[in-house]
């Protein structure tokens, strides 16, 4: 077998999106380069022993691991901290977000309903009830008169507490939101031509103070 | 007609269109004969009852801006506030480059799809479900009410976009149009094209008379002469064009 | 900075899903071996460096690539036939030209309205949004100060990896329209690719009649 395939062996293992069996990978090169290259799964089992030893000597941060169906690559147990560390970070900002949304939908469209909740989120939102009933920032107010009776879910008074607002009527208008969310670089734009709106008029004032005949440009 | 065999779904729209022409036919952006151009671009809009209408409606779009220069390029010059001429074919100039200049972009772009398309991101992750969920205390924390409502109007605004497309099957078709110009030319020997589209309410049926008018024109049935309003025209019947069959 | 962190920044871009920015890198590692360990985002670069000429001199298959802001593991490009036919191109379309031409006015005009990218295109653009916006490519980014208040549409960052970019700015500049003017071969370039694309064209009509569904969406 040509050397050329230890590399293209591992580039398939390498993008794979599942455990790749020796058989695709023959198929694979075979598809490509013609039924008559000669390789067996032996060849693929070599090469991948070879590939090993190389990340070996290199000191890399993963090998390729051999398990029933197949290869697949893997990080060396050594890292497992720093990669755990990333990814509780990562499933922390997912779920944050997730109790922030559910939140804000039950906040502006209270009372509200599973159903609407969920048609709004796109998401089964189960967890995320039951957490935030759990911290009392929602409870259930009632039932709906719709089609099965659904529990109407409202925030509480901890959640006014939480916010630091007297009443409901304190949150921000989906509206004024709006104003405020357009791009950091037209907000930026914005403040500096109303800046110097202000500059010209103050200019414009003290000259108008000094000399009332002053053309102002 | 052209020489080339050209397919209009090739273009992406009438301003591609439009600088074909004017690549096709070696001719100065800055000076286009909007007469020939006018004429070419509305020998190609006929060719449309091929093409789906969808397409259709933005060049019809075109061809009367192109016969609104037209007109303006008979009448006496507007003048800009230095008292310059203003040339009536600026704005079309300056839509065709600008438009020419996202082209190129375009190309670029797909250049580097295709480079891009060459890489393969590393595949096959499986999460390490051994760690364990974080507190909930941690999830809202330092959350302010404007956190609170900006997640709100982001949440509601991505609704937005699933527009649902509801298909009403119009059926109409150019021939019925094509009777419905000629039915009206009977009333009347001249008719403007507004009067006759007025009470059309659909978009789509604005779309199919106007080609059934250009067929028309075309077969020699009848004649168009521009109106005394800018944005409208004149349609008349042609004698002799009695012994024209309209194949139905 | 230590040797081992090489190792670490290295095992955690090739454990994560997508891309890392550097700022999430140094977070990782300051949360498991502390806030004192001197690390910037300088050395996260070199490390990377580092790590790809490594790749280089090993003949490795792959390399790592900053895109949007962020670091990614990649193969190169030499293996794209063989990756193709193991994933059967899984479903990787292009995107077609007025999506393209779409994309491009948007990411150099944004935020951009509907209107204006009608008024560019000179073609009704609904369709092209909902779908851009389905692909993720882009984005709503809030509404325009304009009469109707009409939404502002961005790109995301699914845009710069799609494309490979590292940032907007990675994006080839437009030309200035009197530069596009001078142009000699203005006349003489784009009329050869036109030439070819209806040849092109007429050679596909035939192919046409028998499959139908060439269109990308």
């Amino acid at each position: 077998m040509d050397q050329i395939y230890k590399s293209i062996i591992e580039a398939l293992i390498f993008s794979s999106d599942d455990v790749v069996p020796a058989a695709e990978l023959i198929k694979t090169i075979k598809g490509i380069d013609g039924d008559e290259i000669k390789i067996t799964e032996e060849d693929i089992e070599k090469s991948v022993e070879s590939l090993n030893s190389n990340y070996e000597q290199e000191n890399r941060a993963f090998l390729i691991k051999k398990i029933a169906e197949g290869y697949i690559f893997a990080t060396r147990e050594e890292y497992a901290n720093y990669i755990g560390f990333l990814t509780l970070e990562k499933s922390k900002r997912r779920l944050s977000q997730a109790a922030l949304e559910t939140l804000s939908i039950i906040a502006y469209k209270q009372p509200i309903t599973k159903p609407e909740l969920e048609s709004i989120r796109g998401v089964n939102c189960d967890y995320m009830l039951s957490t935030l009933l759990d911290k009392k920032l929602i409870n259930i107010s009632g039932r709906s008169e719709t089609v099965g009776r659904p529990l109407l879910y409202k925030t509480t008074k901890e959640f006014l507490k939480y916010f630091a607002l007297n009443s409901l009527a304190d949150m921000p208008k989906p509206r004024e939101i709006e104003e405020i969310m357009q791009d950091e670089d037209f907000l930026e734009q914005k403040r500096k031509i109303m800046m110097n709106a202000i500059e010209e008029e103050v200019e414009k004032e003290t000259a108008d103070e000094t000399s009332n005949d002053n053309e102002a440009e | 007609m052209s020489i080339y065999k050209i397919k209009l779904d090739h273009f992406e729209g009438p301003l591609d269109l439009l600088l074909f022409f004017i690549k096709r036919d070696e001719l100065d952006i800055y000076d286009i004969p909007i007469s020939k151009i006018t004429k070419e671009f509305l020998e190609y809009v006929n060719l449309i009852k091929m093409l789906d209408l969808e397409t259709a409606g933005d060049f019809i779009l075109m061809a009367s801006t192109l016969m609104r220069i037209k007109v303006r390029m008979l009448l006496p010059r507007e003048v800009d506030e230095r008292g310059g001429e203003i040339d009536p074919r600026n704005e079309l100039v300056q839509a065709l480059l600008e438009y020419k200049r996202y082209k190129e972009l375009t190309d670029e772009l797909s250049y580097m799809e295709s480079n891009q398309r060459k890489l393969s991101f590393r595949g096959n992750f499986k999460e390490d479900f051994k760690v364990a969920p974080p507190e909930f205390d941690t999830l809202l924390k330092d959350i302010t009410i404007f956190d609170l409502a900006k997640v709100f109007r982001i949440a509601i605004d991505n609704l937005k976009p699933e527009v649902t497309h509801e298909v009403k099957k119009i059926n109409i078709t150019i021939d019925e149009q094509i009777m419905y110009i000629l039915d009206n030319l009977l009333k009347e020997a001249e008719v403007s094209f507004i009067k006759l589209v007025s009470d059309m309410h659909e978009k789509i049926r604005i779309v199919i008379t106007f080609i059934a008018l250009l067929e028309l024109t075309k077969i020699g049935k009848i004649g168009l002469k521009i109106s005394d309003g800018f944005n409208d025209f004149i349609i008349y019947k042609l004698e002799d064009g009695s012994n024209i069959q309209i194949n139905n």
